[in-house]
């Protein structure tokens, strides 16, 4: 294909490399080749995408089964331990005296900080009018949305009394009592359900003018009606127009602060606390670089398999991909800073307590995970410095995985390796998962990935208005009254 | 194709439904204000009892004093229910042959107990003592209401944390005399000092109601 | 009626929460409808019991009446709840305020007196007695574990005739025809085996029998008892004799193989009175006494000592030779190796420097020559009659192994036909050479009285179940023979019988328990007898009582000691958590941590590091067979674990595990190692080890990593550091910066509770840690959950090894409760509020409001604070749930819970003094669990507001210091330095 | 592409059109033509399928209003989040927190971030739709054959009718047929 033939990867002053390629160009050839994806009647629906829902919802049931054993009945699973009278509780996991959370909060934080990356990519890069992220932000704040919701479980079912969850909130109550404001956990349920509610408002607002173009495309009523209603009537407006153009910056403009208080205040969940490994002032800068890392990567998984099975090699360019691994590189040798950081401040404060937490890290019984995390974190995405590599659809698919699992492990291991062994040599212990522990975990990515192929299946997973306003003959003033691809590729 | 046009009463639709939600939210805080709170649940409540006991005869018109039975009140967290013995010490002479009576005869026969049923309860985990209240002045009728005018024992005060929390909070109004403590038409005096000075219980002892979890919870 | 609905929600969850509720009204009430309680109600109103002040039975059906009877369909419709009142309520009792009463309990071959709180006529928590010599106030772990043991369900409920459930009145017609049919031949062919018990009325009962069969037979036996102390005195004095050990007197001790401050010779009054010897409390800065300790294990003792000498248990007896010739006391001396030869001469130095003020103890697991040497040193040092006195044996009767080897002798030649035994366990605890279940089959009739159906039970004819110290009337001696009178604070809730009232029946009596004791004592009290028995009662203790003092004749010429065997050696130590197996199914015992090797709920092979490697065992729980040699080769193989402190060629294993009777709890739990345990070897035996391959063992430990990683958590010094600086503890350094707060800080104006931990004074003896369970509703996880990390206990006992040799280290004990912090790290993070700061300093928990989070766990430095994982109150039985403090809610599934300061007591004291119109609470007006039952007083608790009050004046000494305190949360708990007071010539 | 051919569709005598309505292939034309209707008086309005910069200046209409309603929501969340921790923590029920002041300002800060954000997203979602008049399911635009192409690649103009006086069909029509647009309509309001 032209993806092929034209490299758009390399910034040759001279000429602006196009955001977007292929013989025909034309804004009615985008709209069918993104809406084409939804159009499929049911019936014709691609196999591929069958098999993955199935897997996807298995994972689901598996969840099911998880919280239903964890708070409900016990015993579902096998091999777990369980109370004297047996029973649900969090017990079906494997915590203990002194590791009071692991892969719950682990995985909570390992998703939001997913979510990150799609925050950044719509709202970031939109302020500093990055075009390029025209064809992935539509998918990056699906994700994002998708993550917060498969983040948002972990709090909600680790607590030993969900039933009291809403206690958090502050509802006048006959007790007279009232949240702790204090408590960072207090401040994270705020934040991330600020954050889900947020990338909602921000994710339909973009939606909605190709919500109306699928509309107008319907060939039957059904399908009219009901992406009309979504649309809400949106007829392209100039008028309205002024008015969305305004509301997506202010969203864009909330959202960016947003997500960086998001993470930040997840790492104060640590970050204030008196635990070795965890009362460290580096958190949040860390934390945020760390979300954008790991939530890069997830994008990258992620477009890469779209990319490759909805034949968008002309939207999806081999240069979104190199950006991509650019930005990982960069966010990935600031994960290593950190690390590094860290190991130095624990000597140079001479505080034998923080001096030993990280020591242990490397070399006590988890090191296994520490250096896990450190390889595949800092090792493993040095090799984007190699054009080959950056550019490699194979690699990046592999490096970006890699760099998944590096980042699950850097949550696993700040919060279990600090825990296990603090102050009191006498109440140190070690953390084994159980089936609970990690049937839970799957079953969040059968939440997560069910999610994603619905959307892909009935939303526009790419922005169809956005895209057609960077084609080059979008602009009113453009010298050319039939643009066309080719010429638009070396225009 | 034809192209489907939405019809223009379409338009009026986002309206209604909004309106409908609005409505409809409305309705259910209002419900759930009403039916949960414990004016709804507790207050009022009053169950039959196996003998139809009149607290208004005895505390009301015989003038009893609400001491002689519940003994117990000012040295234990209990105002105990009186045994069966207490009752015969007068109803050993007292209406002897009253058929209504006949539970409390059979319990003094055989040993079993009168199976009261039970108006105020607390949750388990909240721990109130009646003789920490009684000697410090606050009297029964702050909690119970007018005992001495109901012919069968009415749920009074809804005895939720917030409601404890609020005397606790401000105790001046309701502590009097340790020898009105049983008088039951004491009105609390809303001229009250606020929070001028220290509050001084029945006993001369500086009030200073716990505010904290450990006070009734431990 | 009135406008009913369903539950709201609110209400609903509290149904399903309703586990986080104190339990005991309504499981009482359910456990009233329980079919054994029906059967309860229709047994005949005990004797006597009009003069047990609220606690008849009477008052035990009006109990179940005060309960609370849920009804109708809970959770869904307001429950229609019953109050039952009392149709008589007992003169002393008030609903709502328990009360205390005075018994004693008889253990550790003495008798500890007890004062017992009982609610609404349920027993639910023992206490020392104040009064009592033997207890001064204080218990022991194995003690504050027996209220458990009386709710226990697997407890017998009826006499059995092999397994046919029967009834008291077919059992005692079956003994009156037995007692008939012995009398005509005087006794012949019968014997009665009873326990080493202390009891009077026993005794009393067993004479009268012995009057009227002179033929029979009685036997003591208990798998641990002083009887190698008496065989001893025989030996050195000519004539058996107890000894009564003044520890208070002494100013060297040397115990030899001897754990006297934890499982040996009155263990509560020794203790006592070794930490009031050593205490620095008002400024003052000398130790009154030097402990030496050689010992084959690491025992409690060990890790009090000030120096200990590792030597394997058949060494002991070539030492205390060594040291009786270095006192003078004659003899040859012995070869000992160099490191032992300057201890010993070192020790018997200091000895000698305080003739008459020292004191040797011998363990029990020595043989008779071992003590006669003992004794003999005492002697020989001038300490008899002042730091050591002698007594008659408390009974005449045959006791020992020997003797029970004997017995078993006779019944499987059929010489003893007929075998009656109260109490005990001979089945499973008696020597392996006696083989007594062999025996027993052989026997014609047999009869066994005890709380279970247990091993023994089970292979006579007749079992007979007996009735809890809390349930009947009884009495014991201490030592010295001071006696108490045992109060029933409960109707036998099985309707069991007393020793005594079985021998009564078998002679034709119709006796009760509270007769057959009050003859017991008629007879002995001249005047106003009534008099003399309400202040028995009432203090717990008989004025007079003790024996009369004996003043042993120069001991002959020390016995000779068998030669020396080489190879490996066992050692046999009672079990930490069952003892000699009596407490196998007590939850609470099981779970607690053995005080050195932490350990729950197993025994093991404990051996220093050395011999493990000897062995080329692997990891700790491998597994390891131990043959005893003899004509009938004895294996048991059982998990290894490695324990510093141990001899060489060592093996310590513990007796009293590995139940096989019928008991939920104590059944298969750890191993039986009685079958190495012969009457030749009966304290220690040889043995050959081998390893077995075949994985390893999980041993569920409450503290896997053993040293303190050189941070200063407990801070100890020897004497002349103490001396040159008493505030070494907090001398300034990393550890002790300057605090500086970023803002104003709240004050405490009234009362400002704390505890002071003296360090100096603890000796790891875990009372407290049952004690706290006890009080406190603290539930047990299970091995599974040990194993998994999960113990709930709120206070632990942390023990650190200490110095460079991890063979023969040196040990620290630690109690570790929540410290109370001002600045509370948990308080900030929780996100409902749920623990909070009360204006007296307590870190208080409001269990209701906790939602699980664990933050606040995390977020502890002690790691103090305990999660509910399950809900280990779930099905709870009935039975067991009468023990529950109804002044401590039960904990649901979910809820984080920890140390409380036991506010339930401060509130208590605090609404008394209110109530009195007082504003505060007066010092020593209450004590809290932990700092009540402790042996040693090493918790002291109250009101650092008040400058006159103990705590406050410990607080102020200069050895204080707080764990953890640079992290600048300000911890409530004080912690007191240990100091040593090693010999300078060990150095 | 299907296109159908040009027609002069009007309707009926003496029905008053809303609007006239036609389109373009580019958004050039448009935007000129825009310019022109302008400046001849017109009120307009165009439907594009993506925003075309500077397209509401060459229609003559102003910027949004919708940065102040944000800016109202934040002041009220900002100061709403605030307030209520401070009553919770100072009024409501003062309770010592690892002996915390009762009035530490500085933990209020997350949450009454968190929720200035929250009111402010959901003033310029509501604001956005507000201002727009969306959801509005019908507009007598959509009546124009061709307008599902407004969504997709043509450039819509609808001259609209008013009462001004100022709005001449015919006139409007010759600009549009002038600048070449496609299917010029009337459509009935």
């Amino acid at each position: 294909m032209a993806s092929e033939k034209i490299d758009n990867t390399y910034e040759d002053p001279t000429h602006r490399a196009p955001l977007v390629l292929g013989e025909d160009g034309s804004f009615q050839a985008v709209s069918d080749r993104i809406s084409s994806v939804v159009e499929v009647p049911i019936k014709k629906t691609a196999k591929p995408w069958v098999l993955l829902l199935l897997m996807a919802l298995s994972g689901l049931a598996l969840l099911g089964g998880a919280l239903t054993d964890l708070i409900v009945t016990g015993n579902i699973l096998p091999g777990n331990p369980s109370g004297p009278a047996g029973g649900a509780g969090t017990g079906r996991w494997g915590l203990n005296h002194p590791v009071g959370w692991a892969w719950d909060i682990t995985g909570f934080v390992f998703w939001i900080g997913i979510g990150h990356a799609g925050t950044l990519i719509s709202a970031i890069l939109f302020l500093f009018r990055q075009k390029w992220r025209t064809s992935i932000n539509r998918a990056a704040e699906a994700m994002t949305l998708f993550a917060v919701v498969s983040a948002l479980l972990y709090p909600t079912v680790h607590v030993g009394r969900v039933w009291f969850l809403y206690w958090v909130f502050p509802i006048p109550n006959q007790m007279g009592a009232w949240p702790n404001f204090r408590s960072p956990l207090a401040w994270d349920f705020f934040a991330v359900s600020t954050y889900g509610t947020v990338s909602l408002l921000f994710w339909f607002v973009g939606l909605v003018p190709d919500l109306a173009t699928i509309r107008d495309r319907a060939t039957n009523k059904i399908r009219a009606v009901i992406y009309g209603i979504f649309a809400l009537g949106w007829r392209g407006s100039a008028r309205h127009w002024v008015h969305y153009e305004r509301a997506y910056l202010i969203l864009a403009g909330l959202s960016t602060p947003l997500v960086l208080s998001v993470h930040t205040i997840v790492s104060f969940d640590f970050a204030t606390s008196v635990i070795p490994g965890w009362h460290t002032t580096i958190f949040p800068p860390y934390f945020v670089a760390g979300a954008v890392f790991s939530g890069f990567a997830m994008v990258q998984t992620l477009m890469l398999i779209a990319r490759k099975a909805y034949g968008w090699e002309n939207l999806i360019t081999l240069r979104h991909v190199e950006n991509m691994n650019k930005i990982m590189m960069a966010t990935g040798t600031m994960v290593g800073y950190a690390y590094g950081m860290e190991f130095f401040i624990a000597w140079y404060s001479g505080n034998e307590y923080e001096g030993f937490a990280f020591i242990n890290r490397a070399f006590g019984p988890y090191s296994w995970a520490y250096w896990t995390m450190v390889s595949c974190n800092v090792f493993f995405p040095q090799l984007f410095w190699f054009k080959g590599v950056r550019t490699s659809l194979g690699a990046s698919f592999v490096l970006s995985i890699i760099v998944n699992i590096g980042m699950w492990f850097e949550r696993f291991v700040i919060i279990v390796t600090s825990l296990h062994r603090d102050f009191l040599p006498s109440s140190w212990g070690y953390f084994r998962p159980t089936v609970t522990d990690i049937a839970t975990f799957i079953g969040t990515f059968g939440l997560f990935f069910t999610l994603f192929l619905l959307f892909i299946r009935v939303l526009p997973a790419i922005a169809i208005s956005e895209v057609k306003g960077i084609l080059p003959q979008a602009d009113p003033h453009h010298h050319d009254d039939h643009a066309h691809g080719k010429e638009a590729a070396h225009g | 194709m034809s192209r489907y046009l939405f019809p223009r009463w379409a338009n009026k639709v986002p309206f209604a439904i909004v309106v409908a939600l609005g409505g409809a939210a409305t309705m259910l805080i209002a419900a759930i204000w009403y039916y949960g709170t414990d004016k709804y649940w507790k207050v009022g409540y009053q169950p039959a009892q196996p003998i139809e006991f009149s607290h208004k005869l005895h505390a009301g018109d015989l003038g009893m004093d609400c001491r002689y039975c519940h003994n117990t009140v000012e040295r234990s967290s209990y105002a105990a229910i009186p045994p069966t013995q207490t009752c015969m010490n007068c109803h050993s002479k007292v209406k002897t042959d009253s058929p209504k009576l006949a539970p409390l005869y059979e319990s003094n026969a055989t040993g079993n107990a009168v199976p009261w049923v039970k108006v105020h309860s607390l949750p388990d985990y909240a721990y109130f003592d009646h003789s920490a209240h009684v000697t410090a002045g606050v009297g029964c009728s702050t909690c119970h209401g007018r005992i001495d005018q109901m012919p069968r024992v009415t749920h009074f005060a809804p005895l939720t944390m917030a409601w404890c929390l609020d005397c606790h909070r401000n105790p001046g109004p309701n502590i009097r005399n340790a020898n009105d403590i049983t008088k039951m038409d004491w009105q609390p005096s809303a001229d009250a000092p606020k929070t001028t000075g220290p509050v001084l219980t029945a006993n001369g002892r500086e009030a200073n109601p716990p505010k904290h979890c450990s006070g009734c919870h431990r | 009626m009135s406008k009913r609905g369903p539950y709201p929600f609110q209400y609903g969850l509290d149904q399903q929460q309703d586990e986080a509720t104190p339990r005991q009204w309504r499981s009482l009430d359910e456990y009233a409808n329980a079919k054994e309680f029906k059967e309860a109600l229709a047994r005949e109103f005990p004797d006597g019991a009009s003069e047990l002040n609220g606690s008849s039975r009477r008052e035990f059906i009006q109990l179940m009446g005060a309960s609370v009877a849920l009804a109708g369909l809970a959770g869904c419709r307001r429950p229609e709840e019953k109050i039952l009142p009392y149709t008589r309520r007992g003169d002393t009792l008030v609903e709502g305020r328990p009360l205390w009463f005075s018994s004693v309990v008889p253990f550790y071959d003495t008798a500890i007196g007890v004062t017992v709180e009982s609610h609404e006529g349920r027993p639910t928590k023992i206490e020392g007695n104040e009064k009592h010599p033997d207890s001064r106030g204080a218990t022991t772990a194995f003690v504050q574990a027996q209220v458990l043991d009386l709710y226990d369900p697997d407890r017998s409920t009826a006499p059995r005739e092999k397994d046919r459930v029967a009834n008291w009145e077919e059992a005692i017609d079956a003994l009156r025809k037995l007692g008939a049919a012995q009398k005509d031949k005087k006794g012949k062919g019968f014997a009665v085996l009873t326990e080493a018990h202390r009891s009077p009325t026993t005794q009393a009962q067993l004479d009268e029998l012995k009057k009227q069969l002179p033929e029979a037979k009685v036997v003591r036996y208990s798998p641990f008892s002083r009887w190698a102390s008496r065989e001893g005195a025989k030996l050195a004095f000519g004539q058996a004799l107890d000894a009564v050990v003044h520890v208070e007197k002494a100013k060297v001790l040397v115990a030899l193989d001897s754990d006297f401050l934890h499982n040996e010779s009155s263990p509560v009054k020794n203790a006592r009175a070794f930490a009031d010897g050593r205490r620095l409390g008002d400024g003052a800065k000398s130790i009154q006494n030097r402990l030496y300790a050689v010992e084959a294990a690491f025992t409690v003792t060990g890790a009090s000592a000030d120096h200990r000498l590792r030597a394997s248990s058949r060494d002991i007896g070539r030492i205390a030779a060594a040291i009786l010739a270095e006192v003078g006391g004659g003899g040859a001396g012995a070869q000992l190796d160099a490191k032992a030869q300057r201890f010993v001469k070192a020790m018997a130095k200091d000895l000698a420097s305080a003739k008459g003020e020292s004191l040797v103890l011998c363990g029990d697991n020595q043989p008779p020559a071992v003590h006669a040497i003992v004794h003999a040193i005492n002697h020989a040092l001038g300490n008899v009659g002042k730091s050591v006195e002698y007594v008659k044996p408390f009974s005449t009767d045959a006791e020992g192994p020997a003797a029970i080897v004997e017995l078993a002798k006779a019944m499987s030649s059929g010489e003893i036909d007929t075998l009656l035994i109260l109490g005990g366990n001979p089945v499973f605890d008696a020597p392996a050479d006696a083989d007594f279940a062999a025996a027993l089959g052989k026997v014609k009739t047999s009869i066994h009285l005890s709380h279970y159906v247990d091993e023994t039970s089970k292979a006579c004819g007749w079992h007979l179940n007996r009735a809890h110290w809390l349930e009947q009337w009884s009495d014991a001696r201490t030592d010295d023979g001071t006696a108490a009178i045992g109060q029933p604070l409960i109707a036998p809730l099985h309707g069991g019988k007393t020793d005594a009232e079985v021998l009564d029946r078998l002679l034709g009596g119709q006796r009760t328990a509270y007769q057959l004791v009050q003859a017991t004592w008629q007879g002995q009290t001249a005047i106003n007898f009534a008099k003399v028995w309400r202040k028995a009662l009432h203090d717990g203790v008989i004025d007079g009582s003790a024996a009369p003092r004996v003043t042993p004749s120069a001991p002959g010429a020390a016995p000779a000691l068998p030669p020396r065997f080489d190879g490996i050696e066992v050692v046999f130590a009672p079990d930490s958590h069952a003892y000699d197996g009596r407490l196998a199914n007590n939850s609470w015992m099981q779970e607690m941590p053995d005080q050195m090797t932490k350990v729950t709920w197993d025994n093991a092979a404990l051996m220093s590091p050395a011999t493990f490697r000897k062995l080329a065992l692997k990891q700790d729980g491998s597994w390891v067979e131990i043959t005893v040699g003899g004509p009938n080769q004895k294996k048991v193989k059982l998990p290894a674990l490695r324990t510093p402190g141990v001899a060489e060629d060592t093996i310590v294993v513990t007796v009293g595990q590995g139940r096989t009777a019928e008991l939920k709890v104590g059944k298969g739990k750890g191993f039986d190692t009685y079958p190495l345990r012969t009457s030749t070897g009966f304290g220690f035996a040889a043995a050959t080890a081998s390893k077995v391959s075949g994985g390893a063992y999980d041993l569920a430990q409450t503290q896997e990593h053993h040293v303190m990683e050189g941070r200063p958590l407990v801070r100890e010094a020897n004497l002349t550091k103490f001396r040159s600086n008493a505030k070494f503890a907090k001398e300034p350094d990393a550890h002790n910066p300057e605090l500086l707060s970023l803002w104003k800080e709240h004050e405490y104006t009234g009362h400002k509770w704390s505890m002071v931990v003296d360090l100096q004074s603890c000796i790891g003896c875990n009372a407290c840690m049952v004690a706290c369970q006890a009080e406190n509703n603290i539930p047990v996880v299970g091995k599974s959950g040990v194993l998994m990390g999960r113990e709930m206990h709120w206070m632990r006992i942390d023990r650190y090894y200490t110095g460079d040799d991890m063979e023969d280290p040196q040990a620290v004990m630690q109690p570790l409760m929540c410290q109370h912090c001002e600045n509370a790290p948990c308080e900030q993070v929780c996100p409902v509020g749920a623990t909070t700061h009360s204006p007296e300093g307590l870190n208080d928990i409001a269990y209701n409001r906790c939602i699980g989070t664990r933050y606040c766990a995390n977020n502890c430095p002690y790691k103090v604070r305990r999660f509910n994982f399950f809900n280990y109150n779930k099905d709870m039985n009935e039975l067991r749930t009468m023990q529950y403090n109804p002044e401590v809610t039960v904990r649901t599934r979910g809820v984080i819970e920890k140390c409380s300061y036991c506010v339930q007591r401060i509130q208590r004291a605090k609404i008394d003094a209110h109530r009195a119109g007082q504003q505060k609470v007066a010092d020593g007006s209450f004590q809290v669990a932990c700092q009540q039952v402790c042996p040693t007083r090493a918790i002291s608790f109250g009101d650092l507001n008040d400058k006159e009050s103990v705590v406050a004046k410990a607080a102020a000494l200069p050895q204080q210091y707080q764990l953890l305190a640079e992290l600048n949360i300000k911890p409530r708990t004080n912690y007191l330095a240990r100091v040593r007071n090693p010999n300078p010539e060990l150095g | 592409m299907g296109e159908r051919p040009d027609t002069n569709e009007k309707l009926p005598d003496g029905m008053q059109p809303f609007a006239l309505v036609g389109y373009f292939d580019t958004p050039k034309d448009l935007y000129e033509t825009c310019e022109e209707l302008r400046d001849a008086g017109f009120k307009m309005d165009a439907h594009t399928p993506f925003p075309i910069h500077g397209l509401e200046k060459a229609m003559g209409v102003g910027a949004s209003k919708l940065p102040w309603i944000v800016l109202a929501c934040a002041i009220l969340g900002g100061i709403g989040a605030f307030t209520l921790q401070w009553w919770v923590h100072s009024v409501e029920y003062p309770q010592n927190i690892s002996g915390k002041p009762f009035f530490a300002y500085e933990a209020y800060i997350p949450v009454t971030f968190e929720l200035t954000v929250l009111a402010s997203a959901f003033g310029t979602f509501l604001g956005l739709w507000g201002l727009c008049r969306l959801p509005q399911y019908f507009h007598p635009v959509m009546q124009h054959p061709s307008f599902h192409r407004a969504t997709d690649d043509k450039f819509f103009v609808a001259v609209e009718a008013n009462d001004s006086g100022t709005f001449d069909v015919d006139r409007a029509r010759a600009i549009l047929t002038k600048r070449g647009a496609h299917e010029v309509v009337e459509v009935s309001p």
